[in-house]
This record gives C-alpha cells, structure tokens and sequence, in this order.
C-alpha cells in the first residue's frame, strides 16, 4: 500500500491538497478521486504512468452547464484505482493523453463520437463505433428523449 | 478520407480487407491489413459494426429495465455480466443480499466462465483448421448450458440475478448436475490435451505467436487471460474481492511470454481452477432464501457515481453508473476488457504474418458486440 | 536430426489424434434426432409469456392493472380492461404481446401482482412475417379452453 | 426491395419440383454471424443439434457458394450496407431466414431514441421465415429451417423429409 500512498501524495503535491480525496474503504469503488484542471491533466497522468498504472478507461458526462471527463486508472498490484475528474466548459478542448497511455486513442474516439468533446492533437479523431458520415452525438442529453438534464451540482452537490 | 485518397499509391503494399463478414473474425470485426507481401505492415480494426447503443438505452431503462441488456453485451459470458450489473447497483443502493444466493451466483457465474472459455477452446482451433475439438467442445458446453437453462431457463441470455438475491432457487438435481459435469470435464482433459496441446500442428502455429508482454499490455489497457499470459497475476477476482471470492482456495494462472500459446494455455488452466471455485461453492453452499423479501422493482441509488469492477471471461470488467436519485441511471459507462484487448492487435500485428494474424486473432479471445456495445 | 524428430513427432500426435477419435466411436450418440425426438423443456424454462388457467374460475385474473406494461424494458406488452359495472374490479378483454420484440427476461412475470402470468413452453413459433409474433393471450388462452 | 420473380417462358412442372426438392434438401447456409444468435447457430451446427441431417450443415463463408443467408443477430446501421451487398452477392434462387427478435424486428433494442440499429431484416432483405425468440434454442432454428424446406417445395407432403408429424405443442 505504500507505493499508492506515495502516488496520492505526490498527486496531492500536483495538484493541490483540497482537491483529492482519499475514499480508504473504497466505498465507490474507487481509492481517490481527484479533480483536475486542464493544465493538470498532463503532468497527474504522467505521474500516474510512471508508477505503473494503466488507463482503464475514459467516460464523458454531459451536464447542462459543463461537461466532464472522468479518467480511471488502476493499476496491477496493489488494487488502486484513480478517478481524475476533469471539468471541461462545452466547447472547450481537451489536450489528448494518448501520448502518455495508447489505450486512449480509441477511447478518445468514443468520447467524441457520443460527447462530441474535441481532443487537440489526436491523430485520428473520427468516429469509432458509428459510421463514419455521422453527424450527431448520440449520448450529449439533448439527443433524443432523455429523462434529466441536469446540471453538475444538483448531482455531485 | 480525401487526403487518404490522394496519398499516392506505395508500391508494393498491398491492402486487405478482412471483414466484416469472415468466418474468423468472430462475428463483425473488419481488420483493414496492408501489407508487403505476407507480411503485415499495418493493421487497422474497424469496429462498431455490432453498435447497438447500450449505454444511451442505460439512461432510457429505469436500472431494472437494463438489466436483461446487460447479459447481451458479452452473450459468451453473459451471466457474469449480470452479476455485475447486480453488484454494482447492490453496492450502490445498499441491498443485502443472502448468502446462498452469493454461492449460487458465484457457482453459476463460473459455469458461465467455462462455457465461454470452452466456445474460445472449440473456435480457436477451428480457426486453425481443426475442426473435430469444436465438437467435442460443443458437447461439453450443451452440458452447462443445460444446468444454467435448468436454474435461469435460458441458455445463453440468462437474465439470472435480480436485485437482492437470484430469479430461481437452485434444486438438488443442479448440485448433483454440476459435480458430475466437473467429473466429466476433468476426464476430458487428458483427451484434449492429446488431441490438441501436444499436436504439433498447433504448436508450430501458436509459439512465439502474438507476443504481448507486460509492458504492451500496460500501455493499452489488456486485462484477462491475456494479461496473465504474460506472467502477471492480476485478476479482479483476487485483487478486490467482490461477491464471496475471497473465501475461496484457488490460484490465477499465468503464462510466461505472452503468446499465443501461454493465453491457451492460461484459459485451460483457468477452467481447472473455476472448477476448483464451483466444487467449494457448492460443498458451502448454505441453505436460505435465495432473494431478499422484497422485490426491488424501482431502486434509486442516492446521488453520486459508482465504480464495480469484476472479472468476466475476458478480463477486467467496470460497470460505471452515475445516479442523479432518481430511478433512471444518469450515465451508466460499461467498461469492457475486449476493447483493450483488441486495440493492442494494431501493434502486435505488425510484421507478422497473414496466416499468423488469424492465429492471433483468434487468441485473444474477442467478443464484437462487447466491444461495440 | 531435428528434420526426423519433427516427422516422428508429428506422426505421433496423428496417432494421438485418431485414438481419441477412434474412443468416440464406441460411445453413445450425442445427437438428439430432433424432430422425432425432443429434449423436454425444464421446469425454469422461459418462451414467451402466457396467462395462467385457475381452476376456481376456469379463466385467467388478469385485472388490467399495467404493472407489467410498465416494467417491460421493451414495451412489448399493450393491456386492455374493462369494469363491468362501476364499483367492480378491472378484468381484461385483451392482452396483447409483441413477442417478436420481448427479451425474454421475466420480469412482467415477477411483477404481476396477482400472479396470473408464466412462461410458456414454446420453442418451435418459426413465421413467415414479423406481425405472427403478435399475439393476444387472452384469445389465446379461450381458444386452449375449448 | 423484394426481389422480382421472373417466371421462365416454358416450365417444366415435374423437374421443377425435383429442382425444388433437391434445393430444400441441400440447403448451404452462409457463415454470418451478427451477434448472440450467432452462438446458437453455432450450437445448432455443433454434435447435439446437428443441421447436417437436415442437408443445412454445410456453412459457406462465402456468399457465391451459399443459398441461405440466416441473419442471426442485431442489424446495426454500420452493418445494413455490408448486409445489403452480401445478399446481391448470392446466387439466385436464394432465402433468408431473420433469427432471433432483433434481426425480426430490432428485439428488445428498439425504442424511440434508438440511433443505431436497424429494424428487421426485412427492410434490407425480403426475409422467408421468421424464427422469434432471444435467442431462439437451436430447435427453433432447425424448425425454421424445416418450414423453409416446406417453402421451397410448396407443402408439407412433398417434403420427403417431413414424412414425420411436425410436433407441435397443444395451441
């Protein structure tokens, strides 16, 4: 438990304290959860990558004022799994992490294809899953007929 | 696609298109390879081919409602799916559940795992030209499939664990049913190890096969049988404990250099210990209600989001659930291990050759739709 | 050297293979002959849903309530009742399913409150169009009676 | 969308019913799996089923060489086209069966807000028989298959096959 320990602290040194929390019984399934800003995303994930954590995977959120990227990233032994929260406004870029773990390309793809969040400097940014000529975002909440459309903090407070 | 277009041919590479419609794709995969001569240059998977939109039906089902979907995103090991499913909106909405229906799940569960490794055994050398073990294999699994239709009453979309519990009780003729499978699997091992592990046939076409070693599997993301072909030990099922695992005896198989070879050999060794797993379920098996008393036919888990993640047939597993309180999930993101799995084939594939690549193809064990989603 | 090792080895797992092959040969016959010869359907088996015959009242107590038009995740199941006189309860004059569309996952069965509904036995309901999997059980369930 | 029927000119009514007969009998299906109705095609290929005795065993995985294209699965909107070309690729007389509700009628896939998948198999194919379930068991492929055979030789008592009673459940 020591090398995750380690990497919280050093995330917390990256970061700040206040914006990562430690979840000890992992009661979410998840050990910490940290919020991050663009200029973060970078340097937490590298520091994630060197102590041997993989990118489990990349989810989109679609709230009514923002929209959110939820990183996970576990690794082997002991079990650690990371979730780096990352608010994004609705047009805003996000820089590509497929540099750091290969994995993210294609979940990059996903996320834009169904969030229509655009990554800077992704080598290949069409759509994954559906056909290429798509033209629609099929899971932002205003695609069809959802049952909410929330904003962030009437969820997370 | 118009700069694609205008690129000026290269001499001398070839493209091929694999797919979608291949017998050995399994099912909708579509690999564009180019290639120089035999030899592959470039390996490109194109998926979505099998997209059925799971997770926006996730934010129009109430949780309930998904819960039949969730064993038709990976049909092989579709009960361990739904296991998951369960857990997870379980640990979310704080349901006990009680302890029999944990065993039978655990038991049933690993059946399923069987089942779909033994379809992977069957298909893989079939791939390979071998087409009597598929049979074999067939007959071994219409066996589970009759044990899990005999407790669900489906062979393939069981839809078999509800919220706080399990749908049916299982009976006497199950446990006896499924000591007597575990029986007649282990004497069948020593005919397929003779028939295929020692043929050298197959070894010549699935050594130093596909390689991927710690460090690839790192860096996209592969779990399951294929991670543990490469000598790591990580299985959801020992690293965090979910259901009952943790009161069992049983070891994680691992491989040596990642190929072809050490995944077949990894997955036999896996169905060995899921046996181990189903004998000591079923000698703890206690008595009890196999569901809570009340019927939970609308959960709404308090605000917030929700990591489970387990094992699957195929690997490392996440169903990713975020509740806004009412009684449909918010976003409901199903992490699959295929997808990982299949990604790393764009550099594994490189430099091997065409009749490798079905080899390959085949060894890491892919679900299209799992993938898709 | 390694030429004739590979030749012997190789026609050794022939060898291998053919016994086990050859141990098939005297074993019994897997293959259930289909038509002639069916496997019984198990007691848990799901085909598509039904309304249960009570004995008290020779007929089903279905009472229109929508529960399971409700909980169906795909909408498969349209329910009409009517009262018979203002103070009495619902009973249904048609229940329709659209069985082509059902996934099979039981959960109207464990939602229907007055437990009228169960799984039929049914595997062989082959069509030549979409609309033959659109029944109506109540119909259904007259036609069985007589 | 349904293919156009070309009567010939002159027919011979005796040899084409001996055609039909051998048609039925020897049906090829093409290897095409979709999704899980794939597996229980599969199963019903496998040793306990057994399509062989029927003359349906023998899959094809190209479209030239086969005459029975079983859509066994969920038709996404990606995948249509792919389906709609394998089809003209196959060669006349040709039939196809929809198994298992999604390809019938997009199953339990179809609701309103659906963007991805494609409802029935009729809207690509003209589709000859329908096999419901999800999925159907294999006997309910090898049932279809059975009442494709009563198709192609217009009834049931040309069928030498059907000499049997077809076991149906009391209805």
């Amino acid at each position: 438990m020591a090398t995750n320990d380690a990497l919280i602290e050093q995330l917390r040194t990256l970061v700040g304290a206040p914006a990562v929390t430690a979840d000890l019984d992992f009661s979410r399934g998840i050990t910490a959860e940290v919020r991050v800003t663009l200029a973060q995303l970078w340097p937490a994930l590298e520091a994630c990558r060197d102590a041997g954590y993989f990118l489990e995977t990349i989810t989109g959120l679609d709230f009514v004022d923002t929209n959110e990227l939820v990183y996970q990233v576990n690794r082997y032994e002991p079990r650690c799994r990371i979730a780096l929260r990352l608010l994004c406004g609705k047009d805003q870029k996000v820089p590509t992490v497929s540099d750091i773990f290969s994995s993210a390309l294609w979940q990059e793809r996903e996320v834009w294809e169904f969030f229509g969040i655009r990554f800077t400097d992704h080598p290949d940014l069409k759509p994954l899953l559906l056909p290429e000529d798509t033209d629609f975002h099929p899971l932002q909440k205003d695609f069809g007929k959802v049952h909410a459309y929330r904003r962030r903090d009437e969820i997370y407070g | 696609m118009d700069e694609q277009l205008l690129e000026p041919v290269r001499e001398n590479i070839y493209q091929l298109n694999l797919g979608p419609q291949h017998p050995s794709t399994h099912g909708v995969l579509r690999v564009l390879l180019k290639l120089d001569g035999e030899y592959i240059v470039e390996a490109e998977p194109v998926i979505g081919y099998g997209h059925r939109g799971h997770e926006k039906m996730g934010e129009n089902h109430t949780y309930l409602q998904f819960m039949p979907n969730t064993s038709r995103m990976d049909y092989l090991s579709g009960l361990i799916y739904n296991h998951g499913y369960c857990l997870a909106v379980e640990k979310m909405c704080g349901i006990e559940v009680p302890e029999r229906a944990r065993y039978i799940r655990v038991i049933c569960a690993e059946l399923n795992r069987i089942s779909s490794h033994l379809l992977w055994f069957g298909t893989y050398v079939m791939d390979l030209g071998g087409f009597t073990p598929f049979l074999y294999c067939f007959d071994d699994r219409e066996q589970i499939l009759d044990l899990l239709d005999g407790v669900s009453g489906s062979r393939l979309t069981y839809s078999y664990c509800r919220f706080g519990g399990v749908n049916r009780d299982v009976d006497d003729a199950f446990v006896a049913g499924a000591r007597r499978f575990i029986a007649r699997l282990r004497s069948r091992w020593v005919d397929y190890h003779n028939l295929v592990t020692k043929n050298v046939i197959f070894i010549h076409r699935v050594r130093d096969v596909g390689i991927i070693d710690r460090d690839l599997a790192l860096r996209f993301g592969v779990t399951g049988p294929n991670l543990r072909a490469a000598g790591v030990a990580y299985d959801l099922r020992k690293i965090e404990p979910y259901e009952v695992y943790d009161r069992f005896d049983f070891e994680v198989p691992i491989g040596g250099k990642g190929d072809a070879q050490d995944r077949y050999h990894v997955r036999l060794a896996e169905m060995e210990q899921s046996c181990r797993i189903i004998e000591q379920a079923i000698e703890a098996l206690p008595a009890g209600r196999f569901r809570n008393e009340y019927r939970y036919q609308h959960v709404t888990p308090p605000k917030g989001d929700y990591y489970l993640g387990f094992e699957s047939a195929r690997g490392a597993t996440g169903y990713y659930l975020v509740s806004d309180g009412s009684r449909y999930p918010y976003r409901c993101h199903i992490r699959v291990p295929s997808f990982g799995n299949l990604q790393v084939l764009t550099e594994v594939l490189k430099g091997t050759m065409v009749a490798d690549a079905i080899s390959i193809l085949g060894s890491v064990d892919l679900v299209i739709p799992e993938i898709d989603r | 050297m390694g030429y004739w090792k590979e030749i012997v080895e190789g026609g050794w797992s022939l060898v291998e293979g053919m016994r086990v092959t050859a141990k098939r040969l005297v074993r019994p016959v897997v293959t259930v002959q289909y038509p002639r010869q069916t496997i019984d359907m198990t007691l848990a088996y799901r085909g598509h849903i039904e309304l249960k015959k009570f004995a008290e009242s020779g007929s089903h107590r279905c009472v229109a309530c929508g529960t399971c038009e409700r909980t169906c995740p795909s909408h498969v199941i349209k329910v009409q009742g009517v009262k018979a006189h203002a103070r009495s309860d619902k009973v249904a004059t048609h229940y329709w399913i659209d069985f082509t569309r059902c996934s099979l996952c039981g959960l109207c069965v464990e939602a229907c409150p007055t437990e009228t509904l169960k799984f039929s036995r049914e595997y062989q309901l082959d069509g030549e169009t979409r609309w033959d999997g659109v029944i109506d059980l109540i119909q259904r369930l007259e036609e069985n009676r007589s | 969308m349904a293919t156009e029927k070309v009567e010939p000119v002159i027919q011979f009514a005796l040899l084409d019913d001996l055609l039909n007969l051998a048609r039925a009998n020897s049906l090829w299906p093409m290897t095409f799996g979709l999704a899980c109705c794939a597996i229980e095609m599969m199963a019903a290929g496998a040793a306990r089923f057994d399509l062989d005795r029927f003359g349906a065993g023998v899959f094809r995985p190209s479209p030239r060489q086969s005459d029975v294209m079983i859509v066994a699965g969920t038709i996404s909107r990606k995948m249509a086209p792919v389906i709609k070309r394998l089809w003209d690729q196959m060669p006349n007389p040709k039939w196809c069966i929809a198994m298992g509700n999604c390809a019938i009628s997009g199953g339990p896939f179809e609701y309103p807000e659906q963007y991805a998948i494609v409802p029935g198999a009729h809207l690509i194919v003209p589709v000859d028989i329908t096999v419901p379930g999800c999925p159907p068991r294999p006997e309910g492929l090898i049932q279809g298959i059975l009442a494709l055979e009563d198709k192609i030789t217009k009834g049931e008592q040309r069928n030498l096959l059907r000499r049997f009673s077809r076991k149906v459940e009391a209805r």
